[in-house]
C-alpha cells in the first residue's frame, strides 16, 4: 500500500506481476516518491493542458490547445522545432524530456473555476500529469494555480491579465509568462498621451470583477500619472450583452476618451455599442473622442469587426513582430494549422517550452528543482525579446507591445498592427508595488 | 339555535351583488338543502361558509363560533368537512393512502413535522383507515391508484375521507352534478345510510330535485342572492313563489 | 432494519455496498489499457458523485415529492460553500465546524426564500427562485466581493486568522485527518485509489439517503405528495399547506448547503459560478433525468451528468487515434471524424442529445429504464406485465441495476 | 431630464428584444401549453441567418495578387465575392451592405421551416407529458442547436454590421431642442424599435382580424371547446408555432448589428426573457409585450450612475427584484390568467 497525498499513483509501473495467485493477487508496495505524480521509471510524461473548450471562449482555448500540441510536437523532437531552434537555453534536444517521451491530456475549464479546478483535479488524480498549463481569465488561472500549489505540481498560467495573479494570489509552484494590466498601463499610457495628448479626461467603463477591477486601477494610475483626468469609473455586470446604458452617459460627462476595462465577449460587445452611439465622431472639449481597449487578443479584435480601427490597445505578443523566434513559431504554427497564432497561443507554447526547458536543466521532475530552475531565468528567443521570469513574484518581463486596430485590414489575420514596442524596463515595477501587495509565494510543494 | 347560523350576510363582486342579506340556519342533526336557479349565489354562500370567500356583511356562526376570517383548514378542524362537485381527491395516491390523510389531520392538526415516523408504524391510522374503507365496500380498492377510479368511487371516496373526520356538519356541493342515473341512486343511498348511521348534519346544495326530495328534511330555497323562503319539502313542492322562481323554469 | 421495511432495507444495503465498493467498481479498466479513458474511479470525481448525490436527494425531496419546482437551489450550496470556506478562514482548516456551519446557514437562507417564494405556486414559485438565486449570484460576483472574493472565488490565505489552527494541517482535515490523503492499491495492471475525503462524503451521503427514504415513508411525506397531488383537497382536509412545503423546501436546503459545504471540506474554494442558473438548472436536469420522485434516479442522474462533463470532456483527437489505431488507416481518421464533434469540446452535443433520447423514451427517466430492463429480464418468454401504477408517484424502491 | 429620455430610449430597444422573444413564447405556451425552453435557441439561429447570408453573399473566388504578401510571406490570395462578379462592383457592394435587412427576407422561411419540423418532430409528442419534460427536452434541444451552431461558426462573436447608411448616429436631442450630444442614439437601434412595434403590432392584428386568428385565440382560451366545433386546431398550432419560432428568428436576425451574434446568445436571454414571459403573466400576449419593455426600461435606469451611487449592484439585480416584487403583489404578474401553470 502506498500513502499519498491527493495523487493517483505516485508510485510504479514496474515489471510484471510475479508468481501472483489469483485467490492472493500481489499487491504492489512501493517506498513514498518523492514528489507528486513522479513518473519514475515510466517511458512517458504526461502534460496537462487545461483550457476553455467550451464557453465564450471556446476559440481562444482551442487556440492555446493548439500551440501546445505544437510545443509537445517540438518537444518530442517531431516537426520543425519551432522556437526550439532560437530560444537561447539548448537544453532541449529534441528527444523528449529527460530520456522521457511527453504525452498530453486535455481538460475542459469552461471559464468557471468550479468546473477548471475539477478539470485540473482530475488530471492530477486520473492521470498523473506534472504541470498544468492554460487557462484564459484571471479567475480561472488563480484557482488552478492554488489547486496546483496545494497538490505539488507545477502551474503553467495562459492568459491571465490580472495584477492578482503574481501579486496578492500568487504562489511558489505557479508562473506567469503572460503580461498584467500594471504592464498594459505603463506600456499604454505614454502612447496615449504622446497620440492624444496629456490633457485628456477619460470614463472608465469596467467589468464588474476582480480582473476588471485591477486593469482599470493600473490604467487609471498610469494615465494620471502623464496628466490624464479620470472623470468616471463606471461598473458593468459580467455578461451583459448591451451596455447602451452604460454609454449614452459617457458623451455628456464631458470626457472625451473612453477606456474599455472589458475582456472577450464583453469587450466586442461595448466597444461596438459604443461605436454604435456615435462616440468616435464626436469632438468633445474640443477633441476628437476616443476608444482606448487597454487589453487585445486577436480574436476580441476579429469579433469587433471594423469597430476597432484605429483604436489603440496592449498586446503579450503578436505574430507580426519579426524577430526569429516569432518568425519560427509563426511558419510552425501556421503551416501545421493554416492561421497564425494568437497570443495567448504564444503564451502556452511558450510556457510549455519553459517548463520543459526548466525540466531538462534542473534534470529533475520534482517541482521544487522546477522552481528552482525558472526562478530568475533569463532567457531570449522565444519571442518576446530578453525575458526575465522574477524569483520574486514568478511574473515574466518583457517588452509590452502597443497595438493599433488597422484601419485598411487586407486580409481577416490583419486587423491589428503593431505601433509601439515598450522596452521592458518602462514596465517593470517593484515587487513590493502596492498594487501587488499582500500575497506571499509560500514555500515551494513538491507533494506526496 | 341551529349548529350553523349565517346572519345577513352580503356579498358583492364590484358591482354584482352575489348575496344579498341571506339569513340561514342548520339545525343539528337534519339535512338541510339549499336549492336555486343558476345564478342564484349557492356557490358563493357555500365558499363563504367554509373559508374560501369572506362576506363583505354579516355573520357565519358554527356552533357559536364565529367562522369568518379563519382559513379552510381551521374550519375544517372546528368540525365541518366539504365534498366538491367534482369529487376533489389525491389522485396521484392510493385509495388507501388518500383515506389515511384526513385521519392524521384529524389526529395531529393542521401541521405536524413527523417526518422520521415510519407511516407503516401508524397502525391506529392505518386500522382506522381499512375499518372506513370496508364500511364503504372499497376495501378491496385499497391498493388502487385512486386516480383510475370511477367516478362514483372518487365520490365514494371524497365522502369516506370527509366522514372519517367525524365532522358535525357535512357540506355537499352538488354530489350527484354529472353523474349517470344509477350512480345518482347509489349516493342518494349512501348519504341516506349516513343520515341512519351518524349524528351528524348536512347541508347540500343541489340542483337535482329528485335528490333534493329524497334526502331533504328542511329546504331553503335561493333567487338572486336572497332567500325566497325556507320550509319542510312538502310545504316547498306547494309554494306558489318558488313554483315561479324555480320550479318551473326548471321543469 | 433502521426502521424501514424490507425493501428499503435491501436498497440501503445495496447502495452502501456500491457506495463503498465504488472505487473498485468506477476503476474497471487496467490502468494502461486504451479504454483506462473511461475510469472514473479517482478521488475527485467520486467525490463529486456523492456530493452532487447529496444535492439531487435533498432536491429531491422538494421537487419529487411536493412538484414544487425550485430554479434557485444552487444558491444554498453556494451559501453553504462561503460558509464553510469562512469558517476555515476565521477557525482552522477542520471540516467539522466548517459543515455544520455551512448546513445551518443554509437552513436559515432557504427559511427566508422559501417563506417568501412559496407565497406563489408552479412557474410563478420557479421564478421566484431563480430571481433569488441569480441576485445572490449576480451580487456575490460584484458588489458583495469583499464577502465572497468574486471572480477569484473564496479562499484561504496564509495571512487568515485560523485562530484553532495551532499547529493543525495546512490543508482541509477530519480532526487530524487529511481530507487529501489516499492509499492506492495496485492489483496487477489495476489501480484502485481510497481516498478519505471520498469516504468522509460517502458516510454523509449514506446518512441523508437514509434520512430521504425515511422522509419518504413517513405521515411528512406523504403529506407532501398530498400537497403535489391535490392542495385544495388538503386545505379541505383541515391540512396547512404552507409549514409544510416550507419544511420541505427548508430541509433540501439543508441538503444543500451540506453539498456545498462538503464540496469546500474536498476543495477549500467557494467560487459564485456554483450559485449561476445554470447549476440550479444542472440539479433538476439531474433529478429529472435519474427519475423524479423515486429515491434512486436523482443520484443516478447526478453520476450520469458528472460522469460526462469529466470524464467526455477530457477524449481528445489523440485519444481517438489511439482508440481506433487497430483499424486501416482510412478508416481510423474516418472513425475519428464521425466520431470527433461529440467529445473534448464537443461533450455538450452528446449531453443534450442523451437528455432528449433519454426524456422521449424513459419518461421516468433512467430509473424507469432500470425497471424496464429488469421487467425484460424477468419477463421473457412470460407476458409483459401492466403497468404497475406511476413511478412518478410512487416511490417505490427502484430496481438498482445501475450504481 | 435629457439623461432620462436617453435611458428610456435604451430601455425602448432592449425592451425590444425581451418584447419579441417573450412574445414567442406566451405564443408557444398559451396556444399549445408548450414551455419552450429552445426559444432563445430560435432567436440566436435567428441572428446566424443574418450571418448565414453575410457569408453567402461573401462567397468568394480567389485572385492571386502577386504584388501584396499574406503573413507567411507567400503571395496574398485575394477574394472577389461572387455577387461582385455578377452584379458588378457598387451593386454588388450593396446587396453585401443591406445584407442583414435582406436576411430578414431570407430568415423568415428558415424560421417557419425550424419552427414546423421542431413542432411536428419533437414538441407534438409532449403536449400531454409534464412541463417539466417538456423542459428538458426543449432544454436538449436547445444544447443541441448550439453545439451545432458553435460547430460551423466557432465560439467567437461574428461581426454583422448595419448597412452604412444606417451605421451612425441621430441627435434626438437637437431635434427636440436640447444641447448638441445630448440624446445621441445610435440609427440601428432606432430601426430595430420601429422594427420590432411592427412585428408586434403584425401578430397582434393577424391575431385580431383574421379568422384564422380569431380561432387560434379561441383555442388559447378554451382548447377543447374549440376542438369540439371541428376545427382542426392542432394544425393551425403547428402553424402558430412556426409564427413563433418566425417572431424569435426576427428579433435576432435585426439584434445581430447591436451584439455580433454568438452560438450561446440565446441562452443569455432565455431565463430573461422567461422572467419577462412571468412577470407579464403566463398567456397573456399583451402582459407579455407590457413587461419586456418595462424591465428593458428600468433595467436602464438602473444603470444610472445617480441611481448606482444611490443603491450600489442595483442593475445587476433590477430585473430580478423588480419580478420579485411584482410576483408578489400581483400573484399571475402584471395580466397572467387565473390557473395557469400554477401547480
Amino acid at each position: 500500500m502506498s500513502k499519498s497525498n491527493l495523487t493517483r499513483r505516485g508510485v510504479l509501473k514496474t515489471g510484471a506481476v510475479a508468481g501472483a495467485g489469483v485467490a492472493l493477487p500481489t499487491i504492489f508496495t512501493s517506498s513514498a516518491s518523492a514528489f507528486t505524480n513522479d513518473p519514475g521509471s515510466a517511458s512517458t510524461v504526461k502534460f496537462g493542458f487545461n483550457v476553455p473548450q467550451t464557453g465564450p471562449y471556446a476559440d481562444e482555448g482551442m487556440d492555446e490547445l493548439r500551440a501546445q500540441e505544437l510545443a509537445v510536437e517540438h518537444i518530442n523532437g517531431m516537426g520543425d522545432g519551432g522556437m526550439l531552434n532560437t530560444f537561447s537555453s539548448k537544453a532541449l534536444d529534441g528527444t523528449g524530456l529527460l530520456g522521457k517521451k511527453v504525452e498530453f491530456v486535455t481538460g475542459d475549464t469552461q471559464t468557471k473555476s468550479d468546473a477548471a479546478r475539477a478539470s485540473a483535479k482530475s488530471m492530477i488524480e486520473k492521470d498523473g500529469v506534472i504541470m498544468i498549463n492554460g487557462g484564459s481569465s484571471s479567475g480561472v488561472a488563480i484557482a488552478v494555480q492554488g489547486l496546483c500549489q496545494d497538490a505539488g505540481i507545477i502551474f503553467m498560467a495562459g492568459l491571465t491579465h490580472s495584477n492578482d495573479t503574481t501579486g496578492k494570489d500568487k504562489k511558489r509552484n505557479g508562473f506567469r509568462h503572460f503580461f498584467n494590466a500594471y504592464m498594459s498601463g505603463a506600456a499604454l499610457a505614454p502612447v496615449l498621451a504622446k497620440q492624444y495628448g496629456k490633457d485628456r479626461r477619460a470614463y472608465h467603463l469596467t467589468a464588474d470583477y476582480t480582473w476588471g477591477w485591477t486593469q482599470e486601477e493600473s490604467i487609471a494610475a498610469a494615465t494620471e500619472a502623464l496628466g490624464w483626468e479620470t472623470v468616471q469609473k463606471e461598473r458593468t455586470p459580467f455578461g451583459v450583452g448591451d451596455y447602451s446604458s452604460y454609454i449614452t452617459p459617457v458623451l455628456n460627462s464631458g470626457a472625451d476618451v473612453l477606456i474599455l476595462n472589458h475582456y472577450g465577449r464583453d469587450m466586442i460587445n461595448s466597444i461596438n455599442q459604443a461605436v454604435q452611439f456615435g462616440l468616435r465622431d464626436k469632438m468633445v472639449n474640443g477633441k476628437q473622442f476616443e476608444i482606448v481597449v487597454p487589453l487585445y487578443s486577436e480574436l476580441m479584435a476579429e469579433g469587433a469587426g471594423e469597430a476597432i480601427k484605429g483604436v489603440y490597445g496592449s498586446m503579450n505578443w503578436n505574430w507580426q513582430l519579426t524577430d526569429e523566434g516569432t518568425k519560427a513559431f509563426v511558419k510552425s504554427f501556421g503551416e501545421k494549422y493554416g492561421r497564425p497564432p494568437s497570443n495567448s497561443a504564444q503564451t502556452c507554447y511558450v510556457q510549455t517550452v519553459l517548463y520543459a526547458d526548466a525540466v531538462a536543466r534542473a534534470g529533475s521532475f520534482n517541482p521544487c528543482a522546477v522552481v528552482e530552475a525558472l526562478e530568475g531565468f533569463e532567457f531570449d528567443g522565444l519571442g518576446n525579446g530578453p525575458t526575465l521570469y522574477r524569483a520574486d513574484d514568478h511574473q515574466c518581463f518583457k517588452d509590452v507591445l502597443v497595438m493599433k486596430g488597422k484601419e485598411n485590414p487586407t486580409n481577416q489575420f490583419d486587423i491589428l498592427e503593431i505601433v509601439d514596442i515598450t522596452p521592458r524596463a518602462q514596465v517593470e515595477y517593484a515587487p513590493d508595488h502596492p498594487m501587488f501587495a499582500g500575497g506571499d509565494l509560500g514555500e515551494c510543494n513538491p507533494g506526496a | 339555535m341551529g349548529i350553523l347560523e349565517v346572519k345577513n350576510v352580503s356579498k358583492n363582486f364590484g358591482g354584482l351583488k352575489a348575496l344579498s342579506d341571506v339569513n340561514l340556519s342548520v339545525r343539528e342533526n337534519t339535512v338541510h338543502a339549499i336549492i336555486g336557479p343558476n345564478g342564484a349565489g349557492k356557490s358563493t354562500l357555500l365558499n363563504c361558509l367554509v373559508g374560501k370567500l369572506i362576506p363583505d356583511t354579516g355573520s357565519v356562526m358554527f356552533d357559536g363560533q364565529s367562522v369568518l376570517g379563519r382559513h379552510p383548514y381551521e374550519i375544517n378542524q372546528m368540525g365541518i368537512s366539504r365534498v366538491f362537485q367534482t369529487p376533489e381527491i389525491f389522485g396521484d395516491l392510493t385509495v388507501l393512502e388518500n383515506m389515511m390523510i384526513p385521519i392524521l389531520a384529524k389526529r395531529d392538526g393542521t401541521f405536524e413535522l413527523n417526518a422520521l415516523t415510519s407511516i407503516g408504524s401508524q397502525k391506529d391510522v392505518i386500522e382506522r383507515a381499512e375499518h372506513m374503507l370496508e364500511e364503504m365496500s372499497m376495501a378491496d380498492k385499497r391498493h388502487f391508484h385512486s386516480g383510475s377510479l370511477s367516478r362514483g368511487d372518487k365520490r365514494r371516496l371524497e365522502i369516506a375521507m370527509c366522514l372519517s373526520q367525524e365532522p358535525r356538519l357535512l357540506l355537499l356541493d352538488e354530489p350527484t352534478a354529472g353523474m349517470a342515473r344509477a350512480d345518482t341512486n347509489n349516493t342518494i343511498d349512501l348519504l341516506k345510510q349516513i343520515k341512519e348511521e351518524r349524528d351528524i348534519t348536512i347541508a347540500i346544495i343541489e340542483h337535482d330535485m329528485h335528490v333534493v326530495f329524497s334526502l331533504a328534511e328542511r329546504i331553503t330555497v335561493l333567487a338572486q342572492g336572497t332567500p325566497l323562503v325556507e320550509d319542510t319539502p312538502e310545504n316547498i313542492k306547494g309554494h306558489p313563489k318558488v313554483r315561479e322562481a324555480y320550479l318551473g323554469e326548471s321543469a | 432494519m433502521f426502521g424501514l421495511d424490507k425493501k428499503d432495507t435491501t436498497l440501503l444495503i445495496v447502495v452502501t455496498a456500491l457506495v463503498v465498493l465504488a472505487p473498485f467498481i468506477l476503476n474497471p479498466f487496467p490502468a494502461d489499457s486504451a479504454l483506462a479513458q473511461f475510469n472514473a474511479g479517482y478521488p475527485d470525481l467520486m467525490q463529486r458523485f456523492v456530493i452532487f448525490g447529496i444535492f439531487a436527494i435533498g432536491f429531491n425531496l422538494l421537487f419529487g415529492l411536493t412538484g414544487y419546482l425550485s430554479f434557485g437551489h444552487a444558491a444554498f450550496l453556494g451559501v453553504g460553500s462561503y460558509a464553510a470556506v469562512w469558517m476555515f478562514k476565521l477557525l482552522s482548516y477542520n471540516v467539522v465546524p466548517a459543515i455544520v456551519l455551512a448546513v445551518i446557514v443554509a437552513g436559515l437562507f432557504s427559511v427566508l426564500i422559501g417563506y417568501v417564494s412559496l407565497r406563489r405556486s408552479g412557474i410563478y414559485f420557479s421564478i421566484l427562485t431563480l430571481a433569488f438565486a441569480q441576485m445572490s449570484y449576480n451580487l456575490a460576483y460584484s458588489v458583495l466581493t469583499p464577502i465572497t472574493n468574486g471572480e477569484t472565488g473564496l479562499q484561504v490565505y496564509s495571512n487568515d486568522p485560523q485562530i484553532l489552527k495551532g499547529d493543525g494541517p495546512d490543508v482541509t482535515h477530519l480532526f487530524g485527518l487529511e481530507m487529501g490523503s489516499a492509499y492506492t492499491l495496485d492489483i496487477g495492471p489495476w489501480s484502485f485509489v481510497f481516498s478519505a475525503g471520498y469516504y468522509f462524503c460517502a458516510i454523509f451521503m449514506l446518512v441523508a439517503f437514509y434520512l430521504a427514504i425515511r422522509i419518504f415513508r413517513s405521515p411528512f411525506g406523504l403529506m407532501l405528495r398530498a400537497v403535489k397531488s391535490n392542495q385544495q383537497r388538503m386545505a379541505y382536509t383541515g391540512l396547512n399547506t404552507r409549514p409544510y412545503t416550507l419544511a420541505a423546501f427548508v430541509i433540501s436546503g439543508m441538503y444543500a448547503g451540506l453539498a456545498g459545504g462538503l464540496m469546500a471540506a474536498m476543495d477549500p474554494l467557494a467560487g459564485a459560478e456554483r450559485m449561476q442558473w445554470t447549476a440550479s438548472g444542472e440539479v433538476v436536469l439531474m433529478t429529472i433525468l435519474g427519475g423524479a420522485g423515486t429515491l434512486i434516479g436523482p443520484v443516478l442522474g447526478a453520476g450520469f451528468i458528472k460522469y460526462f462533463e469529466n470524464i467526455f470532456s477530457k477524449i481528445n483527437d489523440s485519444v481517438l487515434h489511439q482508440w481506433f489505431s487497430f483499424m486501416p488507416d482510412g478508416m481510423e481518421d474516418f472513425m475519428v471524424f464521425i466520431v470527433h464533434p461529440f467529445i473534448g469540446k464537443g461533450w455538450h452535443l452528446t449531453l443534450g442529445i442523451l437528455f432528449m433520447l433519454v426524456v422521449i423514451f424513459l419518461p421516468g427517466g433512467l430509473v424507469e429504464g432500470g425497471q424496464r430492463i429488469a421487467a425484460w429480464l424477468r419477463g421473457r418468454g412470460k407476458k409483459p406485465a401492466g403497468g404497475s401504477g406511476d413511478p412518478e408517484h410512487h416511490p417505490k424502491p427502484a430496481p438498482h441495476v445501475a450504481e | 431630464m435629457d439623461a432620462i429620455l436617453l435611458q428610456i430610449l435604451n430601455g425602448l430597444d432592449k425592451g425590444s428584444a425581451y418584447a419579441m422573444i417573450a412574445l414567442g413564447l406566451t405564443l408557444i405556451f398559451g396556444t399549445l401549453g408548450v414551455v419552450n425552453f429552445a426559444h432563445g435557441a430560435l432567436f440566436m439561429i435567428g441572428a446566424f441567418c443574418a450571418v448565414t447570408l453575410n457569408r453567402i453573399l461573401n462567397l468568394s473566388y480567389t485572385v492571386v495578387d502577386e504584388t501584396q504578401k499574406d503573413f507567411l510571406g507567400n503571395p496574398l490570395k485575394v477574394d472577389v465575392p461572387y455577387v461582385k462578379g455578377i452584379f458588378g462592383d457598387a451593386f454588388g457592394n450593396a446587396i453585401i451592405d443591406w445584407s442583414v435587412p435582406l436576411a430578414i427576407l431570407f430568415s423568415i422561411p428558415i424560421m417557419l421551416a425550424v419552427g414546423y419540423a421542431m413542432e411536428r418532430g419533437l414538441i407534438k409528442h409532449f403536449y400531454k407529458r409534464p412541463h417539466a419534460d417538456q423542459i428538458l427536452v426543449t432544454f436538449g434541444l436547445a444544447i443541441v442547436m448550439q453545439e451545432i451552431v458553435k460547430y460551423f461558426f466557432g465560439a467567437n462573436p461574428i461581426p454583422t454590421p448595419a448597412p452604412d447608411a444606417l451605421k451612425g448616429s441621430i441627435d434626438f436631442g437637437v431635434l427636440v431642442g436640447l444641447d448638441v450630444n445630448a440624446v445621441v442614439y445610435p440609427a440601428w437601434r432606432f430601426v430595430y424599435f420601429c422594427f420590432a412595434a411592427l412585428v408586434i403590432g403584425g401578430v397582434f392584428a393577424f391575431l385580431q382580424f383574421t379568422t384564422f386568428g380569431m380561432v387560434v385565440r379561441a383555442g388559447m382560451a378554451d382548447r377543447e371547446t374549440v376542438g369540439l366545433l371541428g376545427i382542426n386546431i392542432d394544425r393551425r398550432f403547428t402553424i402558430m408555432f412556426g409564427i413563433a419560432a418566425a417572431v424569435a428568428g426576427l428579433a435576432g436576425v435585426m439584434y445581430a448589428p447591436i451584439n455580433s451574434p454568438n452560438y450561446h446568445m440565446g441562452m443569455d436571454f432565455l431565463v430573461l426573457s422567461f422572467v419577462v414571459v412571468v412577470v407579464g403573466g403566463m398567456g397573456s400576449l399583451p402582459g407579455a409585450v407590457a413587461a419586456g419593455f418595462l424591465l428593458g426600461i428600468l433595467e436602464s435606469f438602473a444603470s444610472m450612475n445617480e441611481v448606482k451611487a444611490l443603491l450600489p449592484g442595483i442593475d445587476q439585480i433590477i430585473i430580478y427584484l423588480v419580478a420579485i416584487i411584482i410576483l408578489l403583489t400581483r400573484p399571475r404578474g402584471l395580466m397572467g390568467r387565473k390557473g395557469v401553470m400554477e401547480d
